[in-house]
């Protein structure tokens, strides 16, 4: 109890806890969860981009793409590696996520049907992570602040990049204004979704918030997103998919319509349009590879014989 | 022979181009199946550097043409026959092995070639061999150091590397021949003749074979046709992959 | 909704080509690749009834809709969104089981849709209808014949039999889930409503799973979208290889 | 020596043998290597055109590509059961063709590389075919002779459909003609060598004639062929690949240039441009397919033995 009312303090004085500090072990829990879904989120979410580069319409847009499913991967990287500093080890991670007992970023399990969605996702899906991740730039746990911190860099560099995509299309041929739109309509409720559960029904938030794991509340930083990509689909000229969306002049802010929650429970839940493609195509990635992760141990086990019979 | 440009410049640095592009949209079709995380960061490295090679050679040899057409129109909007890249390179990705094997002979002959261009008399090809060889520099450490790693790894991963060798083995020959253009733009100057670069590709793949403990093929008869646009079953397929947007939206902007 | 075309029989129909092209072509990607020779020529047969039914639908769908368009234009010329076929027949080929539920599934919805269509108010349809349901029929024998050797052979053809049956059975709402197009061309006695289907496939399924020792999967919520154009990622990669030559040779004739 | 008279005296009569009847080891032996070569040359055949199935440029020329490859799957279904009626197992023949023991007709490790090459396979491969076959209609073992009367019919027709494909090719736009011409450039010498060395260096040929499993020689055959399909060429408009190529006055017949034996025994040693890639597309066909095949026989015996109990 000592212990976590001076845990508490340094909090509260913004001081940032590194891994060897004492930390109270739901807190423990509740960062390996989070930045474990998160590494999760960037290793999936290279699926659905994944699925244009071979088809990039041009040849500098599919450097473009590679390089941002490249960052993905990296990010991947760095999480994991700030997950473990929490004790926990990235095979055990890795292994919760292909038996389909961790949880990723529900979006990925949307499909990428035209090109326009590699727009959207870095307009959208890249501007939402970045609303409820600059927070965590000021997150309580050291490492964990500090991988998100370059993250957030990246993660702003590929959503403007999407809204370019974006207007390009929306420049385009009439073909490609559709597709746009398109691409607007599958995955505006899905990316207002990302920011979680109405803070009514939101579990595991109070207690994030007060060690400032989390800053914000779900509906805020929705607002926040809202108020944010509204102005910049009517300048692009599409039409938000939200009959009931209307600008509340008194509180100057966007109000939505209702979202459908028990398609965001489903597709958490595994029901999702894509969720057994993207588990089934990380497994086979993971079978397939196994035989080269054995080479390279093994090569390394002699190396390491080699050098000590040399010592 | 049918050169796929009027200049010579041209046509040969479209040939360096073709190659690239092929072999980059080879690489990225592994994307997010690679066996680690790690690998996956560093194929899409290569494939990154591959197609910018492939937008540098193609933007230079546009100009050199008289810039009627861009690399769009190279890339995306040209039949079979008129790429010129070596069979090498067009080759299924197959398992881990087949893929490093095959980028260990490519980045074998790519490095002595960009190495040597990098003294064209063309400043604008020299300087994009310069900053292209340091990447395929890296690209043959990265493909001999797993070819090591197979090689002397498990009794599987050193029977699959042999095996990707031996298959792959009989398209390295036509990296090396010389044809009427290779030698119109080696005696001008401007570009390398092939022949020249074998004994650094041996230097090169030799040292890695004896680290990987794989033994070197014996040199086949080989196969050869991609330098004169006559290439395997495989090209077709990954044109119509590649160009499905140019062709379905011909009046697109993207 | 929006429709494929203005005229809703013609809507209707071309839904049953963009189904049977799809899975057609999905058949075709086997060929030179069955477990035996016997099951390779059985499995050309699949994709040649298939590709026929696809011809008759498109052919009456154009002379419905007025003779503007024709069959290669609804196969080899529309974009991913205007083909309505149901989620299920892009699912990929995955392994020979895979495939078997998956023809059972398509078999048995196909087979009492056009058994009852061929009652259509149009005698051309009817006609079209009648010769399909003949095919399905054996079709559906041929996919349940393998389910119950899989199902009943091995323990590892029993394993892969049941997994391809619950990978594949979020796809089967959407076969039978009417819509207004549906509703609208059986109200005008010109096509059926699939959900007035679900007994005959139930009873035919159900008989095949029983002698296969399969479990029936629960049945999910399921997965669906394709019937409104909206389709799994499956279906663009189909559609570049399928319509490669018509997209970079429009003006040829073939 | 007296069963050897006899049975000589039995072909010079034209009689048939059939499979019960005596017939030397080496007519036997010559035979089950034809006749399994055959079957293994349509198994193969499959694959060159198999590479264009989903990309038939309509649908109509989709089904007939695919139809015609079915009948090739059929032809080496009967080639492999009358190679059976001579006490070989399909299995064993198999299993050289995949060991690579077996030979197959050569010209399929060519590649098809653009939509042409289905019309010049179906007028110059299946056409140097039937010239080949035809005289087999006839040959003196009767189970064989029966198989291909069968095949030829299908041949012909096949032959017959190629060379329509070449007249749209060459009917149609000056890119259609530039892929007849490049398909007649690539298929026209291995057509050519479908007939086999010349008479001087052919083995195996003089006892062939003599039991009537062979009526012609391959000089004969090679010559009818190309008398058949240059006035055919010419009337599409395409250039025959031999500057060589001249009409004999004389003689009445067409004479070609040198042919490039080296590159036939090349090919038909196993090095040629596509044999590694029919053979590894063959096994892993059979190796993806063993499985099916093990439950089918598991549920047969299972079948065989319920039937057992019941009777």
């Amino acid at each position: 109890p000592d212990r976590l009312a001076a845990f508490q303090a340094r909090i509260d004085a913004e001081e940032k806890i590194e891994p060897n500090d004492w930390m109270p072990a739901q807190y423990r829990r509740t960062l390996v969860r989070q930045i474990s879904q998160h590494a999760h989120s960037e290793v999936i979410g290279m699926q659905p981009e994944g699925n244009w580069v071979t088809r990039a319409p041009t040849l500098a847009r599919k450097a473009q793409l590679l390089a941002k499913i490249q960052d993905e991967a990296g990010h991947g990287l760095y999480l994991y590696s700030a997950a473990e500093t929490l004790g926990v080890t990235r095979e055990a991670l890795y292994d919760q996520l292909l038996s389909g007992r961790a949880k990723y970023s529900s979006i990925f399990n949307y499909p990428t049907l035209n090109y326009a969605d590699m727009g959207a996702i870095g307009w959208l899906v890249d501007g939402a992570a970045i609303m409820n991740q600059i927070p965590l730039c000021r997150c309580s746990y050291g490492p964990y602040a500090r991988a998100m911190i370059l993250v957030c860099k990246e993660e702003s560099f590929h959503q403007r990049q999407g809204y370019a995509i974006m207007v390009a299309m929306c420049r385009g041929s009439a073909e490609q204004r559709a597709m746009a739109q398109d691409a607007l309509n599958r995955f505006w409720q899905p990316s207002i979704m990302m920011f979680g559960p109405h803070d009514s029904n939101s579990t595991h938030s109070e207690l994030s918030m007060k060690w400032k794991i989390k800053r914000f509340t779900n509906d805020g930083l929705r607002r926040k997103f809202i108020d944010a990509t509204v102005p910049q689909a009517h300048s692009l000229g599409l039409t938000i998919p939200d009959p009931d969306l209307r600008f509340n002049e008194a509180t100057g802010h966007w109000e939505h319509g209702a979202i459908d929650w028990d398609e965001f429970a489903r597709v958490l839940g595994g029901d999702g349009p894509c969720n057994r493609q993207r588990l089934k195509h990380r497994r086979a990635a993971e079978a397939e590879g196994a035989w080269v992760r054995e080479a390279a141990a093994a090569y390394a086990a002699k190396r390491r014989g080699a050098n000590e019979r040399a010592a | 022979m049918s050169f796929a440009s009027c200049d010579p410049r041209a046509a040969w640095l479209m040939r360096l181009g073709d190659t690239t592009l092929v072999l980059g949209h080879r690489m990225t079709e592994w994307l997010s199946r690679a066996p680690t995380l790690e690998e996956d960061i560093a194929l899409a490295n290569l494939g990154l550097d591959l197609i910018g090679q492939t937008r540098l050679f193609y933007t230079r040899a546009c100009e050199l043409e008289g810039g009627a057409r861009d690399e769009t129109d190279l890339a995306y909007r040209r039949a079979e026959p008129d790429y010129r890249n070596p069979l090498l390179v067009e080759q299924p990705n197959g398992n881990f092995a087949d893929t490093m094997a095959r980028h260990l002979i490519f980045a074998g002959f790519a490095t002595p070639l960009y190495q040597r261009l990098a003294a064209s008399c063309d400043a604008e090809t020299a300087g994009i061999a310069t900053r292209s060889a340091r990447e395929t520099t890296y690209h043959l450490r990265h493909a001999g150091e797993w070819m090591i790693r197979l090689g002397d790894g498990t009794d599987e991963s050193h029977e699959r590397a042999q095996a990707a060798l031996d298959d792959l083995w009989p398209y390295v020959p036509e990296l090396f021949e010389a044809d009427d253009l290779d030698r119109a733009v080696a005696a001008s100057g401007f570009g390398v003749d092939p022949s020249t670069l074998r004994d650094d590709f041996d230097a090169a793949v030799d040292d890695v074979l004896a680290r990987a403990r794989l033994a070197k093929p014996a040199e086949p008869r080989g196969q050869r046709g991609g330098k004169a646009g006559r290439h395997s079953e495989h090209l077709g397929h990954i044109l119509a992959e590649l160009q499905y947007l140019q062709r379905a939206y011909p009046d697109a902007r993207w």
